[in-house]
């Protein structure tokens, strides 16, 4: 796959928006763990409202798609998460411009983008135990999507025995250690999702 | 639980708060709660929210001498923008529009993108951060302090000055004064159980308790055995005591997390007296009841926050909202 | 629980409402709590009581337009007629003194013995039952129906009357006409616990609930499996409307058990709202918050009671209580 | 045993305060299926204090020992069983005025003419699965203390299939069916009390 167009961009958001679906309870799950509790329906609600408005717009160009994806997670969940999920695709989307196809290069070029622009807003650095930590390795194996993908889910795992210097699971302290970020761990079913995606598109040819 | 479907909840208690409250304007579909006459010619307008499950704050504080308007966000998660830039619209005079923003990593970045929109369509926007939690320690290595029961002394403090007419950097000023002089400390008897998740947050046996917990159904800094009533009031007390260091009279907030009963805190109350007593720390003003709750939460939380004159004159001040209510 | 120990409990809530409520008379070792003007020179005293754990009922409803004073028993037992008269003492500027009585055999043996008691001292002494359940179908096979919601009617339109300085009979009347207009309806959620107990007083597993309770933490007349908020709302309404057959406008009463949240219960008030509607009830007044509560019990009751104009101006009287306040 | 003195009544009443202590859990047990799980602590608090006022006042004759007994019942207990169990003893108390000594039959009238009092305050006859249950029998039985002792808790145990007509336990309709009714226990327990008593009394001599 060399080039990236508006289909690619809806079907992994699609592909996103199946796999929260499935796994919102364990999201939930980890969020209670260290978190609210809510980590789990703010993302299914997200992703949900993603797939509908791009359904109901049909952007025809990547960056368009990415851009309304991104509007629509910080129009609609809320909380940390969807400033923050919602500026990586949106911001990601603003680089991508209005091309209807860029290339595997460009595309990982503006994800990378992306995530420098989660990491500011957050003020997150790598072992923070926060979305960063599954987001940055995956940016940096791009274009190599399964590469991503691994990466990203190396970096969930990993920040198990983290100790939360950033969002609400830093106010446990110590007790923090022990449990995966659920941020990260949604992190990683997104950047799974594109490479699903990426992988379909292949086979396709 | 008494719902209709866990993703209904928060829409459903806004029908319920527009069937009760006729003097309240209440926008479902936008999450919003407003002072009927909003916008009140020359006044300040007042504007906090964050995620729903404490009610009644931020919704049941929205009236003649508190806020403006609430935005609700669904459990434990914050609003979004959108709601925010509404809300800013809905009570702006012209005399400009104050954020009162909890501080936790959603209400900062969703209030911070609201800001800047509202910004953009040319209001003059101020911003507070409530950030009071002194079990929250050491805030290089944390998102900084929660926000808790330090939140209603700066919307009542801070609706006070802006009903008096003062301008927007006073009142930005008002309410910053009382959340820094603000300091909470929260425990808890039970986990609360989120309409999400269906049941409790964590496992938390009878016989034990956790101390320094937030108002997010999250666990504490620790865990310990059970303690009595006397027990707990001296754990909060020293906490914020050492943190404030209160050098004059202190208005209390003896807050219950919801699930406990009001007899069990009147009786917490007492205790909380009684130690803030033997510190010789003068109480000029008392509240005891669930005013920032944590859904069904067994716990309480104690807020001190330190008063001088004129802090006392705008708390004694009227107020008339669902929640709070005194004067005339 | 949040507590010293269980024969501490009422003794130190009483503590705490003395500390919080500089405007109230607390009366600790005798366990009652009065308006710190008793008796106002030409008002009818009102007295209720009863046992604790149903806060702020009764002893939160003390102030001007409500009660005099509140005797508090133990949780759950109704207090002893020494109370009541010592309340009686307190509060008769010798234009006489009501009691409002839930009808409970304990609450009615022991006001009946005060009534005789004050009565011998040279009082003048009215009683009202509040009887306002439903659920408690029966009254040959029971001991009538239980006194519940209808009790914050009673209160304060008796308040009202009270204050605005109607004879001993007509305080009387009109309490009595609140109860006999008053019919409420309760469900539980969850048992609560009792601190002499020191757990659940019966077991609930949560996919069910108990229809017809009461506000003892005794089970109800019926287990179903768990229902909507919608379903439950029918429920109580079908209930109600079957018998008081209302025919003009009604206040509306929904009551929180204590420990649903109050966000549940705004959302419970909006499907009792749209159950009105739907049977064509006219809704005058409505109020939502824990008020008539059972400890730490989830679940809700509604109390529907049946206004003409003269009871809707009462009920719109200023009142200045810790638990209920509005106006002037 | 042909007399009945103070000291008999003082012995009786401070067993009745042991056995309440003992079996004050059970008492709250029974309270909280068909009640509201206050009666052990009732019952318990207030014989307490009785044993506290008998000590403290030192009456010199049964009735006055029973009239103390009842008016702390009723100034210390509360709920139903304060004004019923106090009425029972100031009933007795007052039938057997001033007398130093009384014989076991005038005891046996004067708790019958308790038992009636009882009965005429709650409203209640037997059958109505309330503390008269046990009393009614109870009371016919004597002055054989050993018999009223058998007859009480026979009438306790019997009122586990009734459906109450009175009280609270009333209010649960056919679910207070199998139920002992726990102010038939306590009854019981303070007619057991006093044929301990009397056992004493009559092996002392
Ligand atoms: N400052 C931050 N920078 C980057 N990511 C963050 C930050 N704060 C929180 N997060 C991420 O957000 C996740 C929590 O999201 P969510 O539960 O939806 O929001 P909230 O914490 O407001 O309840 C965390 O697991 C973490 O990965
Ligand atoms: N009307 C009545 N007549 C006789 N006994 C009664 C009556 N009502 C209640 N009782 C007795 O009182 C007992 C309950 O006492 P207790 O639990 O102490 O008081 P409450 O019911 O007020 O909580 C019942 O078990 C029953 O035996
Ligand atoms: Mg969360
Ligand atoms: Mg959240
Ligand atoms: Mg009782
Ligand atoms: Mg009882």
């Amino acid at each position: 796959m060399t080039r990236v167009d508006a289909a690619l961009v809806r079907r992994w958001l699609t592909e996103t928006e199946e796999a929260l679906a499935r796994e919102a309870g364990r999201l939930t799950e980890l969020d209670s763990a260290i978190g609210d509790a809510d980590h789990g329906s703010n993302m299914r609600r997200g992703f949900a409202a993603v797939r509908a408005a791009l359904e109901r717009e049909e952007p025809a160009s990547p960056g368009r798609a990415l851009v309304l994806a991104g509007r629509t997670l910080v129009g609609t969940v809320g909380g940390a998460s969807g400033p923050l999920f919602g500026t990586l695709l949106r911001r990601a989307g603003k680089v991508l411009g209005e091309a209807e196809q860029v290339s595997a290069e460009e595309f990982a070029a503006a994800l990378r983008e992306g995530v420098s622009a989660v990491a500011r807003l957050g003020g997150a650095a790598a072992g923070d135990k926060t979305m960063v930590d599954a987001l940055e390795p995956a940016a940096a194996a791009l274009p190599d999507f399964a590469a991503a993908q691994r990466a990203a889910e190396e970096g969930a795992a990993a920040t198990v025995p983290l100790r939360a210097r950033k969002g609400r699971a830093s106010y446990l302290g110590e007790r923090s250690a022990g449990h995966e970020d659920p941020g990260a761990a949604s992190a990683a079913l997104l950047v799974a999702a594109l490479a699903r995606a990426a992988e379909q598109e292949a086979s396709r040819g | 639980m008494l719902i209709n479907g866990p993703e209904r909840v928060v829409e459903d208690a806004l029908r319920g708060m527009a069937a009760a409250h006729p003097e309240l304007s209440v926008d479902v579909e936008n999450r919003l709660i407003v002072r009927r006459d909003a916008p009140v010619t020359g006044k300040v307008g007042l504007v906090s929210g964050g995620g729903s499950g404490h009610e009644p704050l931020h919704g049941g504080f929205v009236g003649p001498g508190m806020l403006d308007a609430a935005c609700a966000g669904e459990v434990f998660t914050s609003p979004v923008p959108d709601q925010m830039t509404r809300a800013a619209a809905a009570v702006d005079a012209g005399e400009g529009v104050l954020f009162l923003v909890k501080n936790y990593t959603g209400d900062v970045l969703n209030f911070g993108m609201a800001a800047e929109e509202a910004e953009e369509e040319g209001r003059r926007v101020a911003q507070v951060l409530i950030e009071d939690d002194v079990a929250v320690t050491d805030s290089l290595y944390t998102a900084g302090r929660r926000g808790t029961g330090g939140t209603l002394f700066a919307e009542k403090l801070a609706g006070a000055a802006a009903e008096e007419g003062a301008p927007l950097e006073r009142v930005a000023d008002v309410a910053k004064r009382a959340a820094e002089s603000s300091r909470s400390f929260g425990v808890a008897l039970s986990a609360c159980a989120t309409p999400a998740r269906g049941g409790p947050t964590f496992d938390l046996p009878p016989d034990q308790l956790e101390l320094g917990i937030g108002i997010h159904g999250e666990p504490g800094r620790e865990r310990r055995p059970m303690m009595s009533a006397a027990e707990i009031a001296d754990v909060c007390v020293d906490a914020l005591a050492k943190d404030l260091r209160p050098s004059g009279p202190v208005m209390v907030l003896v807050n219950g997390m919801g699930g406990t009963p009001l007899l069990e805190l009147y009786g917490f109350g007492a205790e909380v007296r009684r130690a803030l007593d033997e510190r010789r720390v003068a109480v000029a003003r008392m509240l005891v009841g669930p005013y920032v709750t944590s859904l069904d939460m067994a716990g309480c939380s104690v807020t001190l926050c330190q008063a001088d004159e004129e802090m006392l004159r705008l708390w004694d001040a009227p107020v008339a909202t669902p929640g709070l209510r005194w004067g005339r």
